[in-house]
């Protein structure tokens, strides 16, 4: 179980990580989505159901769909 | 081993919250640094979950009538953080419209560049 | 009696209800605040005599704190409800002919709800309940400070929205460390418990706390976003701002600083903090040569102003710092409100473009200055009761330290008097390009006169409010009965 | 310079978490509030998931503010995008169409996914989920519309109104709960029922129901204030 849990957790940091260093926008949008995602993996390993969906469907679906309708009128590439 | 056991999720909060901030503090893109606060939220999020944790608890729920009320993970930080995450989303999305009204007026994101173009 | 749960419930029905107002009737949205706020004011004062007995606490829901989300209605929180229901009914009907382009209705919803979030973080008695308020109150005021969809407007709301998301990302922290800790959220509770914890332990929470609500406070070193956000709002907006919620974050701060940790070693530390932050917002407001810009650096001065009085504790000097707290509520109202007609006759937010506004719109330019003279501290105006109590109760306090940021204080104010002189040498000594006098809409003077008219009353008989604000600095103090009157 | 302030500035902080963690070890804290919502939440509300009892029960002021929070975003978020609108022409960007099995799959999709939004809103009470995670599911339904039946919108006037009437339903809950049970705001005064039964734990799927209509139909008001920006 610990190893499931450590492996999540950097995958989840890595996904930051590389949010942050991404140049195109849009990949770094993904990156925090995945984030999100394994957030909501960790709610679940947490015996939090309830906040797991929601992260997963607010915090992964809605929130990057928001993120791509502004990307889509702004830029996409960092300069 | 117990190390990892029993911090592996405060770190990864805190990591969520750090890199956070970091991409909030250091980055001039706008998006990039709404993306900052969004990972920073998770990290919250994440750590509040964290500390009600019970350990071989179960999830609060109870599903037929006749169980007696066993050991459970607190349930308070669960609704808080479901709180949260809809005041999260609240805020990234009117970031995100300001995000679309400035680069209408400024044609760009670079947060340094606009700094520049004031009186 | 009537029920303090109305001052928050009722305002959030209405604004839930103006899409349906909207669609009946178009004309009808705009007066929906001020029937909202008129409602709010009539019941503060209703509840004035019962709290002074007693403070009402009301438990949500029917479950005894600390099991459930309770109101604590005590002298403060009423005496910062009744301000908020009273400064923002001024502004609502200010603004009934002062908003005219954009969003309107949006505008209104937004209105009433800032300052519904603002009700609900006075009136609170649980800590994350607070958050959620708080919230409220943020998100609003970010919408609104990009209400016109300007340049300024925009850049400066992102600003500010940046900051202050990132000092609720604090703030929550600092809760979730609370609620580790102690295992409850009810403030009482916690204030009871705090003695059971190393003071160590609890030092990070606290910072992390008050640096969070310190953004929305604008104490030094976290108010960046202040100036531009203030002065690139609409001026109605800018009132409220100024007067209400940066004054309604400084509440959180002193009630979370006295009520829930009242660790006393750390008062100092808060009264230099105060100190600096007057400092430099005057000697920044000096500087400045846009009005609504030096107005915005005039407001950090005088939170820090407060500030430095709450954090000595007494009675005295608290009572004097909410009796400042009122009058730069009504002052700074009067000052964004009348600016705001002087500028849009202008067109220039310079004070140079000011000259001879005098002779142009003599009634705004008087009560421009009138809330001027109050806010620097001139008799008989409403600043001056205020500034004395700060300054004499904190006199007596004869410690060394003390006195020597008395005296900052009093330079603070001389930096204050001249810049605001300058403003008003223009209105009135220097002659401007020859218009023709017109004044403000009704709406609008009808609301400068009422502020007028009430900073004047409370300078002539500051005793009128200072035997209320008396009881409401010992419900900050008095941490015991509180905790007392909470879990009965 | 600031990159190296940031990173002295997120030491400090770290460095205090760190202290101040070390008296809150990891999975053994257990609240007293926690558990008295965990031994008596079924009997107090009526609600099988303590979680719900909690945001619906117990914390019901919370969750009105959360309510708030939102509907003040998705306000503000129209207020921003239509200030400065009017004095542009409106430019009308064509779409590309869908391709047919896109079109087909979500209108077959579309009704179902609503049904399961409304199924995790109403079972908030007995099962994990409720009004803010039902609500988000009915927003991703019409996102899914919107991206795959790339004509139609929603009616905005309908939305509004949905999210109008639902806020006002809790509030007059509420307002009810203080006019007749005991007194209290958002006080439950409806019977309790059995537990683990659909028709139970009195206002609290009332409110639930309420707040997944208002959380879809103004998550849903946001996706196409932004979707209409973009065009």
């Amino acid at each position: 179980m610990i190893v499931i849990v450590t492996l999540v957790v950097a995958l989840m940091l890595s996904a930051a990580v590389s949010a942050l260093f991404f140049k195109d926008l849009l990949s770094a949008v993904i990156a925090s989505c995945l984030v999100s995602l394994f957030a909501s993996i960790l709610f679940l390993f947490l015996q939090a159901p309830d906040v797991a969906m929601a992260e997963a469907s607010i915090g992964a679906a809605l929130i990057t769909a928001v993120f791509m309708i502004a990307l889509r009128r702004t830029k996409r590439y960092e300069e | 081993m117990s190390f990892l056991q029993n911090n592996i999720y405060y770190i990864g909060a805190f990591g969520l919250i750090m890199i956070g901030l970091l991409t909030v503090l250091v980055k001039h893109n706008l998006i990039k640094v709404i993306i900052g606060l969004s990972i920073m939220d998770t990290g919250i999020n994440l750590f509040l979950i964290a500390i009600g944790y019970l350990r071989n608890g179960t999830a609060p729920i109870f599903s037929s009538p006749e169980v007696e009320s066993i050991l459970m993970v607190d349930p308070v930080p669960q609704a808080l953080v479901l709180t949260a995450i809809v005041i999260g989303v609240a805020v990234l999305a009117l970031a995100l419209s300001l995000a679309i009204r400035l680069y209408k007026h400024f044609g760009t994101l670079d947060l340094h560049k606009i700094k520049e173009l004031k009186w | 009696m009537v029920n303090p749960v109305l001052l928050i419930a009722v305002p959030l029905g209405l604004a839930f209800m103006v899409p349906l107002i909207d669609s009946a009737s178009r004309k009808l949205t705009r007066f929906v605040p001020v029937a909202a706020l008129l409602f709010n004011l009539i019941l503060c004062i209703r509840l004035i005599p019962a709290v002074l007995e007693n403070p009402i606490v009301i438990n949500l829901g029917g479950f005894t704190p600390p099991f459930g989300i309770n109101l604590f209605v005590g002298p403060l929180g009423l005496l910062f409800a009744g301000l908020i229901s009273l400064a923002g009914l001024v502004v609502s009907i200010y603004s009934l002919s002062y908003i005219k382009n954009g969003p309107v209705v949006k505008y209104h919803m937004l209105y009433m709800l800032l300052l519904t979030g603002a009700t609900g973080v006075v009136l609170t008695g649980d800590l994350f309940n607070l958050f959620v308020f708080f919230e409220i109150l943020c998100i609003s005021s970010y919408a609104l400070v990009a209400y016109h969809g300007d340049r300024a407007g925009i850049e400066s709301s992102i600003k500010y929205l940046i900051q202050g998301t990132v000092g609720s990302g604090l703030l929550l922290i600092g809760i979730g460390f609370i609620y580790g800790i102690f295992g409850t959220l009810n403030m009482a509770d916690i204030a009871m418990k705090i003695a059971t914890v190393e003071q160590s332990t609890l030092f990070v929470p606290m910072i992390l706390m008050v640096a969070g609500l310190g953004v929305e406070s604008a104490i030094f070193p976290l108010n960046a976003w202040l100036p531009d956000a203030h002065s690139s709002a609409p001026s109605s907006i800018s009132a409220i701002l100024s007067g209400i919620a940066i004054e309604v974050g400084l509440y959180a701060v002193a009630r979370i600083v006295f009520t829930v940790f009242g660790i006393s070693d750390i008062y100092l530390f808060f009264a230099f903090l105060g100190i600096l932050t007057l400092l430099i917002g005057e000697m920044c407001a000096f500087a400045q040569s846009n009005i609504k810009r030096m107005l915005a650096y005039s407001s950090i001065g005088q939170i820090g102003l407060i500030l430095f009085a709450l954090a000595l504790a007494t009675n005295n000097t608290v009572t004097g710092g909410l009796f400042q707290l009122v009058n730069h509520t009504f002052s700074k109202g009067l000052l964004f409100l009348s600016a705001g007609y002087m500028i849009y006759r202008s067109g220039s937010m310079e004070i140079s473009s000011l000259n001879g506004m005098g002779k142009r719109m003599p009634l705004t330019s008087l009560a421009f200055t009138v809330g001027a003279f109050s806010l620097v501290g001139l008799p008989p105006f409403a600043g001056f009761p205020g500034k004395f109590l700060i300054v004499s109760g904190a006199l007596l306090k004869g410690e060394m330290v003390i006195n020597i940021l008395v005296g900052l204080v009093l330079l603070s104010t001389v930096i204050e008097g001249t810049y605001f002189f300058r403003v008003i040498q223009a209105l009135y000594f220097k002659d401007g390009n020859g218009e023709q006098r017109k004044q403000a809409p009704a709406t609008a003077v009808t609301a400068m006169i009422a502020l007028m008219i009430l900073i004047v009353a409370l300078g002539v008989y500051p005793k009128f409010l200072a035997d209320f604000l008396s009881s409401a600095s010992s419900d900050l103090l008095d941490k015991m009965s509180y905790v007392g009157s909470v879990l009965k | 310079m600031k990159s190296v302030f940031s990173l002295i500035l997120l030491v400090v902080l770290g460095a205090g978490v760190v202290f101040t963690l070390s008296s809150i070890p990891f999975g053994s804290t257990s609240s007293d509030v926690g558990e008295y919502y965990i031994d008596s939440g079924r009997a107090d509300t009526g609600a099988t998931n303590i979680v719900t009892s909690v945001v619906v029960g117990y914390r019901a002021f919370d969750t009105l503010g959360e309510v708030t929070v939102l509907f003040v975003a998705a306000i503000g978020l129209g207020a921003i995008l239509a200030a400065g609108r009017e004095n542009e022409e409106k430019k009308k960007a064509e779409w590309e169409p869908a391709s047919l099995v896109l079109y087909t799959g979500c209108r077959f999709l579309f009704p179902l996914i609503l049904l399961f939004g409304a199924y995790v809103f109403i079972h908030g009470h007995l099962t994990p989920g409720g009004g803010f995670q039902g609500g988000a599911v009915i927003a991703s339904a019409f996102l899914m519309v919107y991206l795959g039946c790339r004509k139609k919108r929603i009616s905005r006037t309908w939305a509004r109104n949905t999210e109008s009437i639902s806020g006002l339903v809790f509030v007059v809950t509420g307002l009810t709960g203080l006019a007749v049970g005991g007194h209290y705001f958002l006080s439950n005064f409806l019977p309790e029922g059995t537990l683990n039964t659909l028709f139970s734990a009195g206002i609290i799927p009332i409110i639930y129901i309420a707040i997944g209509l208002k959380v879809g139909s103004e998550l849903t008001g946001v996706i196409d204030d932004l979707i209409e920006e973009s065009e």
